[in-house]
C-alpha cells in the first residue's frame, strides 16, 4: 500500500511525566524497543514532553534526522495532541504525521504491575508505529465560531460570568430553573468573614443582569437538549409557563393581593418553607425578574378550572395570561458555562439528629433566613413557638466527612457556622455551643475570624454530637433538645441542653447534575460534582471543548472562590470566541470518485446529510462543511472507496495489527 | 409452610416463656416449625471475646446439619443468635480465609457450610411471608383496652437487619396493632438496655434501664413489649432495684410480643409462660383475663 | 516446435463449469486455437503429468488453473504448473476465493467424508470404507493415492498467481478479453484482477430505481418471494451482492431476475468480503432497537453460506474454527 | 474508676509497641482502624461510654499509637455490651465492636485484662459450658460467674435465682447436646493449628 | 504459549466522545483494571467496520470490546444504532464460524461513566479468561501443517 513514496523516517518519544508514567511503566525498554523497529530513526525518553525543551526536542530531531513520522506517547490524546500538532508544525512537518499513545490515563494510571503495564504500553507504542507510517498529510479546517454564550445557572457564578461577558460586548443567554436568579446566595444574610450583607453585594449584580442589553434572561426554563460541537451548539431550552407576561409585569403586587387566597397558604420556597406564599407570588422583594409567578400546582383556576380569578381583573397592565404554554426556543451558541451550584444535605437521612422530628431544630440555611431582616421573622430569631432561645447548639459536618454520606468536607460549613454563631449570638444573646470535629479555616482573613469567635465567649466542643433527644435525665434538661456528645479534648461524656440545634449541612451535587452531564456529555467525578478537566492546570475547563463549569456545580466552595471561577470560565469562554473560529480536526470523509459504484448505500447512513448523490456522474459525493467525521460512512461502503481521514482502514487495520503482533 | 427453627439456649432457660408462646401462635396460624437436629450454642457475642474461628464453627455446624437436610433459611427468634448467625454468613463470605478454615474444621465430621443460609426472625416471617392475615383471622379477643411499647433492643437491628428499617423499626408495632393493642410512639425503642452489663456488674447499667421505663410510663403504656429474652429479662429484674434507687415507681410488666398475640388469640396465660414473670402482678393478671 | 505461446488449463476442486466455459466461447475457440499451442488441458486432450514434467521450467506461457486445493494432488500439480509456467492465472472464483467448494471449511475433512462416503442416502458403503491415502492395486502393488487436506484453498495459497480472474464462471465475454489480453503487448500489473475496479452497480441496469434513502426492515429471500424484474433487488429486501461485488460480468444474474451473489468477489480496497457485506447490509437496516434489528434478520438464515458464498477460504477466518480433524 | 495515663512522667517512645496497631488492623473487623477522625460520635452513642475509663474513641487513638499497655487493661471492652451503636454510626465505618472483641481475644489469650472484671469470667465460664454441654444453662452460668468474682454478692442474687427456678427459668438439669463429641472433634481441630 | 501464561488479549473500539473520554476519566480518576484491553480511538462507534473485529481475531485477540455513547447520546446522532445494527448481524455470522458471542461485547459508556469503564473491562477481562485462548494464527498454522509435510509450505499472510 502506497506510503507517499518518500522513505519513511519515525521519530518516537515516550514521555515520563515526572513519574506519573515512568513511576509504573520501564519507558527505558519501551524506548529500546521501540528503536529496533523498521524506520524508526530516533527513540527516546523524556520526563517531560509537553514542556518546552521535550518539544524543542522533537523540532530538533525532525530537522537534524529528517523525521517525517511522529509519535509521542505520554498522555491522552485529548489533552496533548493539539501541543503536539504544533510541535510539528513549527518544524516544517505536517501536522497530521503525529500519532500519539496514551500511556498515562490508559496504563500508567489505571495499572499497578509495573510488568503488564509497561507489556501493554509496549503493545500501545508499537501499534502508533505501526499506524503512523499510513497517516497522511492533511489540511485544517477552520469553522466559524458562535459568538454568543449559554450560561446555565442564575447564581453568583451565573451572574458574574454573565456581567463579565456581557460587558465585553458578548450576547448571553442565562437560563435559569428557578423563577429569579440570586441561587442560594440570595438566600444568606450576612457573608464571611467580612460580615458584609449578602443582599447589599449581590442585588446590583442581579440588577445589572436585568439592565444589559447583551444579556438575555430566561428564568422558570432548563436545557433540554444540546448538539452539535465548541464554537457550533445549537442548544434546546424549554421556558416552563409563568402565567405572568414579565414585559408587562412591573412587580406591583395587585395581583397577589387580590388572589381568592385571602390568607397565604402554601410553603414559601425562598424562606425554605418558614413562611407561606399564595399561588400568585413574587419569589422574594428583589427578585429578578421582579415578576409575579402563578404557581399551577396551587392555583385554584388550575387545580379546579373555576376561580373568579381576581387577579386578572386586579392587574392593570393585562400581564397575567393563564394561556401561556411551555415553549421550547433554539439558540445557537459557541460557548457554554455550566454554573449550577449545589443543594444541601437533607438531614432527615439521620434521623439521630431529630430534624423533622423536634421543631426546633434547623438547617443551617433555614437560619440563614431566620436572621435575615427580610427572612420569615423579619431577623427576629424566635423559634417555632415564638420564644427566644436561650442556648443554641451548632453541630457541624452534618451529612460531610462521613462514608454513609457524603465523603468529602464540604470546606465551606467551617466558616459559616461560625459567622452563624457570631450572628446568633448578636441576635439572640444566647448560649452559644459550636461541636466540631476539626476547624477548618483555611482562607483570607478566616483564621483571624475564628480567633474573634473565640472572644466572643462561644463555646467550641471537639466531638460530634451523635444524637438530639428530647428525653431528659435531669431536671434542667426537661423541655430542652438534649445533645449527647464526647467532649474529646477532655476525654468526657457530656450532655447539653439547648433550646436549639442548628445543623450545619454539607453541600452536595444540586439534583440536575447527573441529568444535565448526560445532556451536555461532560463528566462527573466520583462524588458526582462535575468533572474538572485537569484539577489544578485547567479547574474550569471540562473534556467536552467550550463547554466551562464554575461555582460549586464542580466541587463545594465559597463565594470568593466562586466568583474566582466564574471570572475564569467567562475568560477561558471570551478567549475561545475571540479568536472567531474554531480549528476542526479534518477527519471528514471524501469519495475515491474513480471507483465508487454509486451503489447509495452510504446516503441514507450519514446523520448529516453530508452525502449526496449526482445524478449526472451517477456517484455520491461528500459535502465536507456538513461532514462531521463520524466515521460511519467509511465502514458501510461496501467497496471501500469512502474513506474517513485521519481513520482509514489501512490506518485502522495496522493499529489493530500492532496491538496484537510485536517481537 | 415449614421452617426451620433454631431456638437458641435462652429460649430453654430463661426464655422458656418467649419459646412457649411462640410455639402457640405457630401452631394457632398453621406455621410447621422443624428444629434442627441436636443443635448446639450458636456461643452469643460472649464468645466472640474468646475465638473468632471457633465462633464461626459452632453457628456453622447448625447451619451445616440445616443444609444437610435441604434448608436454605433458618428462623431465630432469639436476637443474640439471629445477629451471630448474620455475622457468620458475613464474614465467611468478607474473608474466604476464614470460611475456609471454618470449613475445614467443620470437615472433620464430614460437614460443609456455604456461608448462604437465609437468617429469618419471626419478626420478618411473620410479616413479609404473609402471615398477617392469618393472625388477623385468629384473634379471638381484641385487646383494645391496653397501651404498650414495643422495645426492639439492639442486635435484631443492628448491624444486620435487611427486613426493617433499623431506625425506626415497625414490624413488632405493626404484629402488636393487630391484637388491638394501641401502640404508642416510643423514641426509644432502638436503644440499649445494657442487659449483658447490668445483668453482671448491675451498678453500671441501672440508668439505662430507668430511663427506658420511665418513658413508657410518662407515655401510659400497661405494659412493654419485647423480642429479647436478654432484654426482658433485665427490663423485669432491675425495676425493684431502680424504685429503691430513684425512688420512683416505674415499674410495668414485660411481655414478649407472641405472648400478646397469643393472648388475643385466647391462648391461656399458662400456656403463653406468662406466668413466668417476675412482674406478673395479681392486678395485671387480672386484667388480661 | 511451433513459436505459439504455450497454454495449459488444469481443474482443480471445481465443478467443471469453468472448462466449460471455456467451451462455451463456442466458435471462438477455434480462433483462440489458432493463437495457442495447448500443451496440456486434461479434461479436453489426453496429457500426462509425465508430459508437463519433461517440458523445460517456464515454457508454458499461460497456465489457466480453476478450481480450488483440495487435495494433495491439486497442490501437486499447481507446483509443477508454477514451475514450468510464466504465467499463472487462478481462473474461476474457487482459484481465486475458494468459492462454492470453500464453504466445506465450515465441517472437518471427517465431516465432509461420512457425509458424501457414508450418510449421503444414495450411497451404499455398508463396510463404511472411507477414502485412504494408499490402496493396493489390481496388481497387488501398494499405490500412492492423494491425500484429501482439511482445508480447501484458493490457488494463491499455495503458489503465487500471477492473474486472477474470477467468476461463476467467468463469462465468455471475460475470458475472450483476457485471452486478447495476455496475448497482447500491454500486460497488467501482476498480481491484478482482470476486472474493473468498481462495483457492479455501476453497470446494473436496475441502478436508477435505487432509491438514495434506502432502509430495509425485512429481508427477503429469493425463493420465497415474488421479484419485481425492474427495481433495484436490495430496494425490494433481497440481498442482492452486487455493492459490494466487481463489475465486469454486465450484471447477468440481474438481467435474469436474480440478485448478484458475490462471485466477482471484493474490489482491491476491501479485506474480507462478508465482514463488509454485514456491514452494509446491517447499516440499512432499520431496526432501532435490538428487538426489531433481531427481526430484521431473521430471514439471513446462513450468514456465512449468504455473505462467503464464494470467498470463505479468503475470509480474514478461513473457516469454522473448531472443527475436528 | 476511671484509669488515666499515668501524667506524672513523660511517655518514651520505647514504651510503646509499635506494631500493636498493625496487629489489630491484621485481623477480621479490624482495617478501617486507621481511618478513624476522632470524632467521637461512637463514644457519644455509646450507652456505656461514660462509665468506661477509656472511651471508645480513644481506645481507637491508642491502639493506633501503641498505648498497648493501657488498652490491654482498661475496661472498656469488657463494659461493651455489643448493642453496635457506635458500628452503625462511624462514619468511616469502623468496626468498633469488632475492634472490641479483638482486644478481648487477645486479653484471654495472653491472660491480660484488668483484674475482678466479671466479664472476664463469664466468657471464660461460656466458652467452658458450651465446650463441655455444647449449649448454655444461664442459670448456672450466672451461678459460677458470681461464685468467682464474689461470694457475698451470690448470695443477695440468691433470691433471684429463687425466683427464676420457681418461674421455671433455670432449670435443673443443665441441657446437653447428643453429639458433643462431634463438637469436641470439631473445637479440638482448631487448636491442633 | 503454555495455557498458564496465557492473558486474554482484547482490542477495544472506543468513540472519542463518551467512552474514550470515560477511559480518560478513569485515568485521572486512578481507577484500578486489568490490563489485558487496548484501545483504539475512532471518533464514533460508528466507524468500526466488522472487517476491523475479524481482522482483530485474526490476529491473535482473544475478545473484542466495542465502547459508543447510549443510545439518543451519540455525538452523531445515531452512529451508535448504526453499530447496533452491524454488531447483531456480525454475531449471528461469528456463531457460525465458532466464535463465542461474549468473545464480542458492545457497550454503552458515557463520557461521565469511568466507573463503567473499568466495570466493563474486568468484566470482559473475566468473561474471556473462563471462555479461555482463541489464539487464531496458531490455527492457522496447525491447518497449514499439511501442507509443510511436503515441505512445501504456503507463504500465506494476511493481506491488507
Amino acid at each position: 500500500m502506497s506510503t507517499n513514496n518518500k522513505e519513511i523516517r519515525i521519530g518516537f518519544y515516550i514521555c515520563h511525566c515526572g513519574t506519573n508514567i515512568a513511576g509504573v511503566v520501564d519507558v527505558d525498554k519501551i524506548r529500546e524497543f521501540i528503536a529496533k523497529k523498521d524506520n524508526v530513526v530516533v527513540s527516546r525518553n523524556y520526563k517531560y514532553m509537553c514542556s518546552d525543551p521535550g518539544q524543542e526536542l522533537i523540532q530538533k530531531d525532525i530537522q537534524e534526522h529528517r523525521l517525517n513520522r511522529i509519535v509521542v506517547a505520554s498522555c491522552s490524546p485529548l489533552l496533548h495532541e493539539k501541543t503536539f500538532r504544533n510541535t510539528l508544525e513549527k518544524a516544517g512537518l505536517n501536522p497530521f504525521y503525529l500519532q500519539m499513545v496514551n500511556v498515562r490515563e490508559h496504563v500508567a494510571w489505571v495499572h499497578s504491575d509495573n510488568e503488564k503495564a509497561t507489556e501493554k504500553a509496549k503493545a500501545l507504542c508499537n501499534a502508533a508505529i505501526n499506524r503512523v507510517r499510513y497517516n497522511k498529510p492533511l489540511e485544517k479546517k477552520r469553522v466559524p465560531f458562535h459568538q454568543d454564550v449559554l450560561i446555565i445557572g442564575g447564581g453568583i457564578a451565573g451572574i458574574h460570568s454573565a456581567l463579565i461577558l456581557a460587558s465585553a460586548g458578548k450576547k448571553v443567554y442565562l437560563v435559569e430553573k428557578k423563577p429569579t436568579i440570586g441561587g442560594h446566595m440570595a438566600m444568606f444574610d450576612k457573608t464571611f468573614p467580612t460580615l458584609d450583607c449578602a443582599a447589599c453585594i449581590l442585588t446590583p449584580k442581579m440588577s445589572a443582569i436585568k439592565e444589559n442589553k447583551n444579556v438575555v434572561l430566561w428564568t422558570n426554563s432548563e436545557v433540554i437538549k444540546v448538539e452539535g460541537y465548541v464554537g457550533n451548539f445549537k442548544v434546546t431550552i424549554k421556558r416552563n409557563p409563568r402565567y405572568v407576561r414579565e414585559d408587562l409585569c412591573i412587580g406591583c403586587g395587585q395581583c397577589i393581593e387580590s388572589c381568592s387566597y385571602k390568607e397565604a397558604k402554601y410553603p414559601d420556597e425562598f424562606n425554605l418553607g418558614l413562611s407561606k406564599r399564595k399561588p400568585i407570588y413574587i419569589p422574594f422583594p428583589q427578585a429578578i425578574p421582579n415578576s409575579a409567578i402563578i404557581d399551577d400546582k396551587t392555583c385554584i383556576h388550575f387545580k379546579m378550572g373555576k376561580c373568579k380569578q381576581m387577579c386578572l381583573s386586579a392587574c392593570e397592565r393585562n400581564a397575567i395570561d393563564f394561556n401561556q404554554k411551555e415553549e421550547l426556543r433554539e439558540i445557537q451558541v459557541g460557548a457554554i458555562i455550566v454554573a449550577t451550584g449545589f443543594k444541601i444535605y437533607d438531614p432527615q437521612k439521620e434521623p439521630e439528629y431529630g430534624y423533622g422530628v423536634y421543631p426546633n431544630v434547623y438547617t443551617s440555611l433555614e437560619v440563614e433566613r431566620l436572621i435575615n431582616a427580610s427572612g420569615p421573622t423579619a431577623g427576629e430569631v424566635i423559634l417555632r413557638d415564638g420564644t427566644k432561645p436561650k442556648s443554641i447548639g451548632i453541630i457541624h459536618c452534618i451529612g460531610s466527612r462521613s462514608e454513609k454520606a457524603n465523603k468529602w468536607c464540604s470546606r465551606v460549613c467551617c466558616m459559616y457556622s461560625l459567622k452563624l454563631a457570631y450572628l446568633l449570638k448578636k441576635h439572640t444573646h444566647a448560649e452559644i455551643y459550636n461541636f466540631y470535629i476539626d476547624m477548618r479555616t483555611p482562607g483570607k482573613m478566616y483564621e483571624e475570624f475564628y480567633d474573634r469567635l473565640l472572644m466572643e465567649r462561644v463555646h467550641f466542643i471537639r466531638g460530634k454530637v451523635a444524637e438530639v433527644t428530647d428525653i431528659s435525665l435531669v431536671k434542667e434538661e426537661e423541655g430542652k433538645l438534649i445533645l449527647r456528645v464526647e467532649d474529646t479534648l477532655a476525654s468526657v461524656i457530656r450532655r447539653i441542653p439547648v433550646d436549639m440545634v442548628v445543623l450545619s449541612v454539607g453541600l452536595e451535587p444540586s439534583e440536575d447534575t447527573q441529568k444535565l452531564a448526560h445532556i451536555l456529555n461532560i463528566g462527573l467525578s466520583a462524588e458526582g460534582f462535575f468533572q474538572e478537566r485537569h484539577p489544578k492546570l485547567a479547574p474550569v475547563s471540562t473534556f467536552s471543548e467550550g463547554i466551562f463549569i464554575a461555582g460549586c456545580c464542580q466541587g463545594p466552595k465559597d463565594i470568593p472562590d466562586t466568583v474566582a471561577q466564574a471570572g475564569a470560565s467567562a475568560a477561558e469562554a471570551m478567549a475561545m470566541i475571540d479568536a472567531g473560529y474554531f480549528e476542526i480536526e479534518p477527519i471528514t470523509a471524501h469519495v475515491l470518485d474513480e471507483f465508487c459504484s454509486g451503489c447509495k448505500s452510504c446516503i441514507n447512513i450519514c446523520p448529516y446529510s453530508a452525502i449526496s448523490y449526482d445524478e449526472s456522474k451517477k456517484k455520491v459525493f461528500v459535502n465536507e462543511t456538513l461532514c462531521k467525521g463520524c466515521g460511519t460512512c467509511s465502514a458501510t461502503c461496501p467497496s471501500g472507496v469512502m474513506k474517513q481521514n485521519l481513520f482509514e482502514d489501512d490506518q485502522i487495520l495496522n493499529e489493530i495489527e500492532g496491538l496484537l503482533v510485536y517481537e | 409452610m415449614k421452617y426451620f427453627y433454631y431456638p437458641g439456649c435462652s429460649l430453654r432457660g430463661m426464655g422458656k416463656a418467649y419459646e412457649e408462646s411462640w410455639l402457640k401462635v405457630c401452631q394457632k396460624i398453621g406455621i410447621h416449625l422443624e428444629e434442627i437436629e441436636d443443635w448446639n450454642c450458636c456461643g452469643s457475642t460472649t464468645y466472640l471475646g474468646f475465638d473468632e474461628i471457633k465462633s464461626l464453627v459452632l453457628v456453622s455446624r447448625n447451619l451445616a446439619m440445616l443444609e444437610k437436610e435441604g434448608g436454605s433459611e433458618v428462623i431465630t427468634p432469639c436476637i443474640a443468635c439471629y445477629y451471630l448467625f448474620n455475622r457468620t454468613n458475613h464474614n465467611l463470605r468478607d474473608y474466604p480465609q476464614l470460611k475456609t478454615e471454618t470449613n475445614k474444621m467443620l470437615q472433620e465430621v464430614g460437614l460443609t457450610y456455604s456461608g448462604n443460609v437465609k437468617v429469618r426472625h419471626p419478626l420478618d416471617v411473620l410479616v413479609n411471608d404473609g402471615w398477617m392475615e392469618k393472625i388477623s383471622q385468629n384473634i379471638e379477643k381484641r385487646l383494645e383496652r391496653f397501651k404498650a411499647v414495643c422495645y426492639y433492643g439492639c442486635q435484631l437491628l443492628r448491624p444486620y437487619c435487611e427486613f426493617d428499617n433499623p431506625k425506626n423499626p415497625k414490624n413488632m408495632d405493626i404484629l402488636v396493632s393487630l391484637t388491638g393493642v394501641d401502640v404508642l410512639d416510643y423514641p426509644l425503642k432502638t436503644k440499649c438496655c445494657g442487659a449483658i452489663i447490668t445483668s453482671n456488674i448491675p451498678e453500671k447499667g441501672l440508668e439505662l434501664v430507668y430511663v427506658l421505663l420511665k418513658e413508657a410510663r410518662k407515655r401510659k403504656a400497661d405494659f412493654i413489649v419485647v423480642t429479647c429474652p436478654l432484654c426482658q429479662f433485665n427490663l423485669e429484674f432491675q425495676q425493684e432495684k431502680i424504685m429503691k434507687v430513684y425512688e420512683e415507681d416505674v415499674g410495668l410488666p414485660i411481655l414478649y410480643y407472641t405472648q400478646v398475640l397469643g393472648l388475643a388469640m385466647g391462648i391461656s396465660l399458662k400456656e403463653l409462660g406468662i406466668t413466668r414473670c417476675l412482674t406478673l402482678t395479681p392486678e395485671f393478671e387480672r386484667s388480661l383475663i | 516446435m511451433s513459436s505459439k505461446p504455450k497454454v495449459a488449463f488444469y481443474w482443480c476442486a471445481s465443478c467443471g463449469g469453468c472448462e466449460e466455459a471455456v467451451v462455451d466461447l463456442a466458435e471462438d475457440i477455434l480462433e483462440v486455437v489458432k493463437l495457442v499451442d495447448i500443451v496440456f488441458w486434461p479434461v479436453a486432450m489426453d496429457f500426462k503429468k509425465r508430459d508437463v514434467e519433461a517440458l523445460p521450467d517456464k515454457s508454458i506461457n499461460i497456465a489457466f488453473i480453476n478450481g480450488a486445493i483440495r487435495t494433495s494432488e491439486q497442490e501437486e500439480i499447481a507446483y509443477l504448473l508454477r514451475e514450468k509456467s510464466q504465467l499463472i492465472i487462478a481462473f474461476g472464483s474457487c482459484a481465486c476465493f475458494g468459492g462454492i467448494p470453500a464453504l466445506a471449511n465450515l465441517y472437518s475433512k471427517f465431516e465432509v467424508l461420512n457425509d458424501v462416503y457414508i450418510e449421503s442416502p444414495t450411497v451404499d458403503n455398508a463396510a463404511k470404507f472411507l477414502p485412504q491415502t494408499t490402496s493396493i492395486d489390481n496388481n497387488g502393488k501398494q499405490i500412492e493415492l492423494p491425500e484429501f487436506y482439511s482445508q480447501v484453498r484458493a490457488l494463491d495459497e499455495i503458489i503465487s498467481v500471477d492473474y486472477y480472474l474470477p467468476g461463476c464462471a467467468p463469462t465468455p465475454k471475460l475470458i475472450a478479453n483476457t485471452i486478447n489480453m495476455l496475448l497482447g503487448d500491454n500486460l497488467p500489473t501482476a498480481g491484478s484482477t482482470l476486472l474493473p475496479d468498481i462495483a457492479l452497480c455501476e453497470e446494473c441496469p436496475r441502478k436508477d430505481s435505487k432509491p438514495t434513502d434506502l432502509s430495509i426492515t425485512e429481508y427477503k429471500r429469493i425463493c420465497e418471494n415474488l421479484v419485481d424484474p425492474e427495481k433495484c433487488l436490495l430496494a425490494q429486501g433481497f440481498l442482492c451482492m452486487g455493492p459490494i461485488t466487481r463489475s465486469g460480468c454486465e450484471a447477468l444474474c440481474i438481467k435474469g431476475n436474480m440478485p448478484c451473489t458475490g462471485c466477482l468477489g471484493p474490489t482491491s480496497r476491501v479485506v474480507d468480503f462478508g465482514a463488509k457485506a454485514v456491514s452494509m447490509f446491517a447499516s440499512l437496516s432499520s431496526g432501532k432497537n435490538e428487538e426489531e434489528i433481531e427481526k430484521n434478520y431473521a430471514q439471513v438464515m446462513d450468514p456465512v453460506g449468504t455473505f462467503y458464498r464464494y470467498h470463505l477460504s479468503k475470509s480474514l477466518l478461513r473457516g469454522k474454527l473448531e472443527r475436528g480433524i | 474508676m476511671a484509669q488515666e495515663l499515668p501524667n506524672k512522667s513523660v511517655i518514651y517512645e520505647r514504651q510503646l509497641d509499635v506494631n500493636f496497631a498493625d496487629l489489630m488492623q491484621s485481623m477480621p473487623g479490624g482495617e478501617n482502624l486507621r481511618r478513624c477522625i476522632q470524632c467521637g460520635t461512637c463514644s457519644a452513642t455509646c450507652p456505656f461510654s461514660h462509665v468506661m475509663d477509656y472511651t471508645p474513641r480513644k481506645i481507637i487513638y491508642l491502639i493506633r499509637e501503641g498505648f498497648k499497655e493501657e488498652v490491654m487493661s482498661s475496661f472498656t471492652p469488657w463494659l461493651c455490651a455489643s448493642c453496635f451503636s457506635c458500628r452503625v454510626r462511624c462514619p468511616k465505618e469502623i468496626k468498633i465492636t469488632d475492634l472490641m472483641y479483638l482486644i478481648k481475644r487477645e486479653a484471654i489469650k495472653n491472660n491480660h485484662y484488668p483484674p475482678k472484671t466479671p466479664i472476664v469470667s463469664l466468657t471464660k465460664e461460656s466458652v467452658k459450658m458450651i465446650h463441655k454441654n455444647g449449649r448454655i444453662s444461664e442459670g448456672y452460668l450466672m451461678g459460677i460467674v458470681l461464685l468467682k468474682v464474689s461470694f457475698l454478692k451470690l448470695l443477695r442474687m440468691s433470691g433471684l435465682g429463687l425466683k427464676m427456678l420457681l418461674t421455671g427459668r433455670f432449670p435443673l438439669i443443665p441441657e446437653k447436646i447428643k453429639r458433643h463429641g462431634e463438637l469436641k472433634k470439631i473445637l479440638a481441630f482448631s487448636n491442633k493449628k | 504459549m503454555s495455557e498458564q501464561n496465557w492473558e486474554p488479549k482484547i482490542i477495544a473500539f472506543f468513540c472519542n466522545w463518551c467512552t474514550y473520554t470515560a477511559a480518560d476519566l478513569a485515568g485521572v480518576s486512578k481507577l484500578s483494571y486489568a490490563p489485558n484491553v487496548k484501545i483504539i480511538r475512532v471518533m464514533c462507534s460508528g466507524r468500526v467496520d466488522p472487517q476491523f473485529v475479524l481482522y482483530a481475531f485474526a490476529n491473535g485477540a482473544d475478545g473484542v470490546l466495542i465502547g459508543g455513547c447510549h443510545p439518543g447520546d451519540c455525538h452523531y446522532s445515531e452512529g451508535n444504532y448504526k453499530t447496533l445494527r452491524r454488531i447483531s448481524l456480525l454475531k449471528k455470522m461469528l456463531t457460525q464460524f465458532g466464535i463465542e458471542d461474549d468473545r464480542m461485547r458492545l457497550e454503552w459508556i458515557s463520557g461521565a461513566e469511568g466507573e463503567k469503564v473499568k466495570t466493563v473491562i474486568n468484566e470482559m477481562t473475566e468473561n474471556i479468561r473462563k471462555l479461555g485462548p482463541l489464539n487464531i494464527p496458531e490455527k492457522f498454522i496447525t491447518w497449514d501443517r499439511e501442507l509443510e509435510k511436503r515441505n512445501r509450505g504456503s507463504e500465506y499472510k494476511l493481506r491488507v
